[in-house]
């Protein structure tokens, strides 16, 4: 019972406290883009435009709700909050200090890659039940993608799994924090591990360069094109909340989570979960976009064959006494 | 107090398990699976075998449905949300459904050891990891060596380049062909 | 490897373009400075005596390609300033919302009393709203500042060489005028 | 006038369009895509069917005239010195050069020389458009490939950015920034302002400087190669069939360019290097308007160096509607706009003798979706929008 006190006390704060990150995270965004395209970005409401983001979810929560006349309406509506509980559900095992998680789950590497996995379901329910063609070819893509992705996604997370014989997300950063940062040591399958958990990561969560099933300039808005209002709102939020998380993630696998000399551990797992949310931010506002078929020859002939080739070095390096 | 969530999830998993064969429409059917999916996943949760709900979860979820809705995706007409999926024979299916749980009751209760203690919730992924590579390692590595050839399978075709489609010259346009494209 | 490399230039790029100054403005509260030539609404100015300086002519009604000019004309008077015999209008209409800016009413107007001015009209929230009658073009005149181009100078600008006389371009009023820059802040 | 063709080997995208569609049965095999003409990157208000067979679009059918305002109607009803501030509206992304390629009808009609500065002005203004034409086809062509939620807003506004310099030029000399009517008939209307050469040439040393930001983030990148190599191939025969011009038959290795195969303007006393490139696809129409852009910028350069003094029109400036009266003859005046051969052919008469007969205006834009059915089917959904954007088609001036 005491368990179940401490994880719905800690899962609440988690989720208040990236619900939060991600309204100022739009408004960096928004100034970030503005920057780096020489423009100003949001000025007015508030001083620096630092309000914008509740403006903005202001206006979105006013608009009507739109349901398309032969949507599957079950469907139509399940779809956002399914989102939005998704791409939330994976923060509980995600340790942001020795005493921060939700829940310090034995098998948290595995509840990540299953829960990020059900992304499908919302992702399908919204192209579905839309009864939209644009909604059901981004539902298509985004299935196609999410198959393909997962695959060298899991390759590139058993890496950290392997080299410190934990299924524990908490166990790797522990593990981590006695030894060394993966990303850092052994560089070969560390390195090359992250950068294709990064790469499967932005697609598992539509970023650019591999946002085929928004596509806005093929598919109008893809699976979103029928949403409006609140339902876009969660929809819009469930994107940054699994981006946010995601950068989590990569901060803890491969990064050392919370370890770091002289602040506490939060600080640093804040600080590195936030350089690597910069990043994603940094390559969508600079790059285009692959074409659907690009982006699974990349999966299948690159990413997959590599992340196969980085488990069987990291399995030598454990089997070799490497971590030792 | 321990039955509570048990029975919970094995509510929801019988009811969406029928609701599976039940329902008219095969994306729905297919939905309702995966949530089947889930609530047995939940039911290994339950039991404390939480490894083995990760890879239901994971596998049968993430794979198995997904594939399932490609599937009929890619194979059905979708020009509206109807796909139908009439189910016939209620009675006769109902009926080897009563008949194939009554044989695996009976045979679940006749075995013996079913009463010996069960195992603490963190020893199961050692354990099975210990199984996989020590037991029963000569399955392990025949099941691994066939998905690495299906993996290499879909490599080599992701690989091969697109068949070159035969040049057409299209100078001369039909005149019938001119009007069919002006309806 | 080429996605890397090509990656971090683009990466590169974005960033260069972050730490230079913004180029855009918070329109409403800073106006850029508009060119000297910049046209954008209409007035009617007066004349050196204080009055109206339109005889109505009928040139800019009729040149017109989208007809947004309506006028009537008032006869021949005596000024009531100077005493001497003139035309005067007595209506003059100009429908702002589909005057397509061509500048061409402008070019023709001999007695340059037709100016376009360098501020626009606020948006409106009717069509009426942006009929400019007389009253509202003489007030733009004396409220706004106007565009460089009148009649005579555009006239001018672009007279053909006469046989005996020789091109005269460098004398024109557009060189003599140095585009001195607008001033930053305008009232809209 | 040479015109030389190389046949490119048809490689992808080459089914045929009309019998394609006949493999698949009527109803059930194929899904029909109304792509516009509310669509975020059909380049205005353009609609195409697509018939997608999975995400491969097997026949491709563009409807146009949404757009249609009865320019040349209208002009029927207009008199001659009217006209030009109403053609402004047809390429709206390139309004001078629709100026341009008006009045050097009339002039033709009326046997009108130009005199030399004018013609040094227009050619200036040409070539400055085309920079500011193909700065926006290469924003609309990195928003349809990278969205405008990513980097390919990015280079939009970079783009944007850059063409503002251009806009503002324009704005000293005519008072507008878009819809300029500084053309008249056998000139000029507005001379420059002081100082403008030496302005002119600080904003062409900055958007020179600026070109290789632009391809850092474009054709520098893997990711915009890929996404335009080998899509939407044009071939050279085809492209001569359907009276293509412009960037698009020269990236199909053509090598045609009115600016040097019949000079107007000043462009005889200018030396213009042309920019052909072989292969037809997306990608080598984007590097010839990438070379065009430097070359433009090139030739706008020599020419604000040697601008000659003198008068800006040799007719008599316009005083009133009616001062061109003609009772019979016709004309036709090209030019190379920066979408291709912009012409006019004008017949006067008719009822009036202020106004034309009729007057057409071929529009190369329209000629460039002529090769939509053609070159789409075989891609799919994504190449489609890009295939588009690289035909860089302007709808004010497909439909008129």
């Amino acid at each position: 019972m005491n368990e179940l006190v401490h994880g719905a006390l800690y899962g609440t704060l988690i989720a208040t406290a990236i619900l939060s990150t991600i309204a100022m995270g739009i408004w960096f965004e928004r100034k970030f883009a503005g920057r780096m395209q020489q423009r100003l970005g949001p000025t007015i409401v508030g001083p620096a435009g630092l309000l914008q983001p509740f403006a903005d979810i202001i206006k979105l929560l006013q608009k009507e709700d739109i349901v398309p006349r032969d949507a599957d309406r079950g469907l139509f509506d399940l779809a956002p909050i399914l989102a939005v509980v998704c791409s939330l559900g994976v923060a509980a095992v995600i340790p942001f200090s020795p005493s921060i998680i939700a829940s310090d789950l034995d098998v948290g590497v595995l509840w990540v890659l299953g829960i990020g996995g059900l992304m499908v379901i919302p992702t399908f329910a919204a192209g579905w039940g839309s009864n939209n063609k644009f909604a059901l070819l981004g539902a298509m893509r985004a299935i196609a993608q999410s198959v393909s992705y997962g695959v060298p996604l899991v390759l590139a997370v058993l890496v950290p799994v392997v080299l410190s014989g934990s299924l524990s997300i908490s166990g790797i950063v522990a593990w981590q924090a006695q030894h060394h940062w993966f990303a850092v040591w052994p560089i070969v399958p560390g390195l090359p591990a992250f950068v294709i958990f990064f790469l499967a990561m932005l697609a598992e969560s539509n970023r650019i360069p591999f946002d085929i099933p928004e596509a806005e300039s093929e598919l109008v808005a893809g699976i979103t094109t029928e949403y409006t209002g609140a339902k876009f709102t969660l929809f819009y939020m469930a994107e940054y909340v699994h981006t946010l998380v995601g950068s989590a993630l990569g901060a803890a696998l491969f990064f050392g989570g919370w370890d770091g000399p002289f602040a506490p551990g939060l600080h640093w797992m804040v600080l590195k979960t936030l350089t690597l949310f910069v990043l994603i931010y940094w390559v969508r506002w600079s790059l285009l976009r692959f074409r659907a078929d690009q982006l699974m020859r990349l999966c299948w002939t690159w990413l997959t064959p590599i992340g196969v080739a980085l488990l069987l070095v990291s399995a030598a390096w454990v089997t070799f006494g490497g971590t030792n | 107090m321990e039955s509570i969530p048990f029975g919970l999830a094995a509510l929801v998993t019988l009811f969406s398990a029928l609701r599976v064969v039940r329902s008219p429409n095969l994306v729905h059917a297919a939905l309702w699976l995966g949530l089947a999916l889930l609530g047995t996943a939940a039911l290994f949760a339950v039991l404390g075998a939480s490894f083995l709900a990760g890879v239901q979860v994971l596998l049968y979820i993430g794979g198995v449905m997904t594939l399932t809705l490609v599937g009929i995706m890619i194979t059905r007409r979708h020009d509206g949300l109807n796909v139908p999926a009439e189910s016939i024979g209620h009675v006769r299916a109902g009926v080897v459904s009563v008949a194939l749980f009554a044989v695996l009751a009976w045979a679940i209760s006749a075995t013996p050891g079913l009463d010996a203690a069960p195992l603490g919730p963190d020893a199961t992924t050692q354990d099975i990891g210990h199984a996989l590579v020590g037991t029963h390692v000569l399955a392990f590595e025949v099941v691994s060596m066939l998905l690495l050839a299906a993996m290499l399978g879909a490599i080599v075709i992701a690989r091969r380049k697109d068949p070159a489609p035969h040049a057409v010259t299209h100078l001369h346009v039909p005149a019938t062909a001119v009007r069919e494209a002006a309806e | 490897m080429g996605y890397f490399n090509d990656t971090a230039k683009a990466l590169r790029t974005t960033m260069v373009n972050a730490f230079r100054e913004p180029v855009t403005q918070e329109f409403p509260l800073v106006i850029r400075p508009r060119a000297e030539r910049f046209r954008a609404s209409f007035a009617l100015p007066d004349d050196e005596h204080g009055e109206v300086a339109c005889i109505g002519c009928l040139a800019c009604e009729r040149i017109c390609p989208s007809r947004v000019i309506k006028m009537k004309s008032g006869g021949k008077k005596d000024s009531p300033v100077t005493g001497k015999k003139r035309a005067y209008i007595d209506e003059f209409v100009l429908d702002l919302s589909a005057c397509i800016g061509c500048e061409l009413c402008v070019q023709v107007c001999n007695s340059d009393a037709i100016v376009m001015v360098r501020q626009p009209e606020v948006p409106a929230f009717a069509r009426e709203d942006l009929v400019l009658d007389m009253e509202k073009l003489r007030a733009n005149a004396k409220l706004k500042t106007a565009s460089w181009g009148t009649g005579t100078r555009l006239q001018e600008m672009q007279e053909p060489p006469k046989a005996e006389k020789p091109a005269v371009a460098k004398a024109s009023p557009a060189t003599e005028t140095a585009p001195a820059p607008a001033p930053a802040k305008e009232t809209v | 006038m040479e015109i030389t063709v190389e046949v490119q080997s048809a490689t992808r995208g080459s089914v045929d369009p009309h019998l394609s569609i006949h493999a698949y049965e009527a109803e059930g095999d194929l899904m029909l895509l109304h792509f516009g003409p509310q669509h975020p990157s059909t380049h205005g208000v353009f609609r195409m069917d697509l018939h997608l067979d999975g995400e491969t679009i097997v026949k491709a059918t563009p409807y146009i005239g949404y757009l249609h305002r009865g320019v040349e109607k209208l002009c029927e009803k207009l008199t001659y010195v009217q006209q030009t501030p109403i053609v402004d509206k047809n390429d709206y992304v390139a309004p001078m050069t629709n100026e341009q390629a008006l009045n050097m009808a009339f002039e033709k009609l009326l046997n009108i020389e130009v005199p030399r500065r004018a013609r040094y002005l227009r050619t200036i203004f040409a070539e400055l458009q085309r920079v500011a034409s193909h700065l926006v086809w290469l924003a609309a062509q990195s928003i349809d490939l990278g969205g405008a939620l990513g980097g390919g807003s990015t280079l939009f506004l970079h783009c944007l950015r850059e063409r503002e310099l251009i806009m503002d030029l324009f704005e000293e000399v005519s008072g507008a920034r878009f819809h300029y009517n500084t053309h008249t008939i056998g000139g000029n209307r507005h001379d420059l302002p002081d100082g403008w050469s030496k302005r002119a040439q600080a904003a062409i040393s900055q958007i020179e400087s600026r070109l290789s930001e632009y391809e850092d983030l474009s054709l520098g990148n893997q990711i915009f190669v890929d996404r335009m190599k080998g899509v939407g191939v044009l071939s050279a025969a085809l492209a001569l069939e359907l009276g293509i011009s412009g960037p698009v038959l020269r990236g199909s290795g053509v090598d045609h360019d009115l600016r040097r195969d019949a000079p107007y303007h000043a462009y005889d006393e200018l030396e213009v290097q042309v920019a052909v490139e072989q292969g037809g696809d997306c990608l080598a129409r984007a590097k010839v308007r990438f070379r065009e852009i430097r070359e433009s910028l090139r030739l706008a350069r020599v020419a604000i160096d040697g601008i000659p003094e003198g008068p800006i029109c040799s007719f008599k400036p316009t005083r009133q509607p009616t001062q061109v009266k003609l009772t019979g003859g016709q004309a036709y005046a090209a030019l190379e706009s920066p979408r291709g051969e912009l012409g006019t052919f004008v017949i006067a008469g008719g009822d009036t003798p202020t106004s034309p007969y009729r007057l057409k205006i071929r529009a190369p834009s329209l000629h460039a979706l002529a090769a939509i059915p053609y070159i789409v089917p075989g891609a799919n959904v994504s190449d489609a929008v890009a295939i588009l954007g690289s035909l860089d088609p302007i709808m004010g001036e497909v439909d008129r």
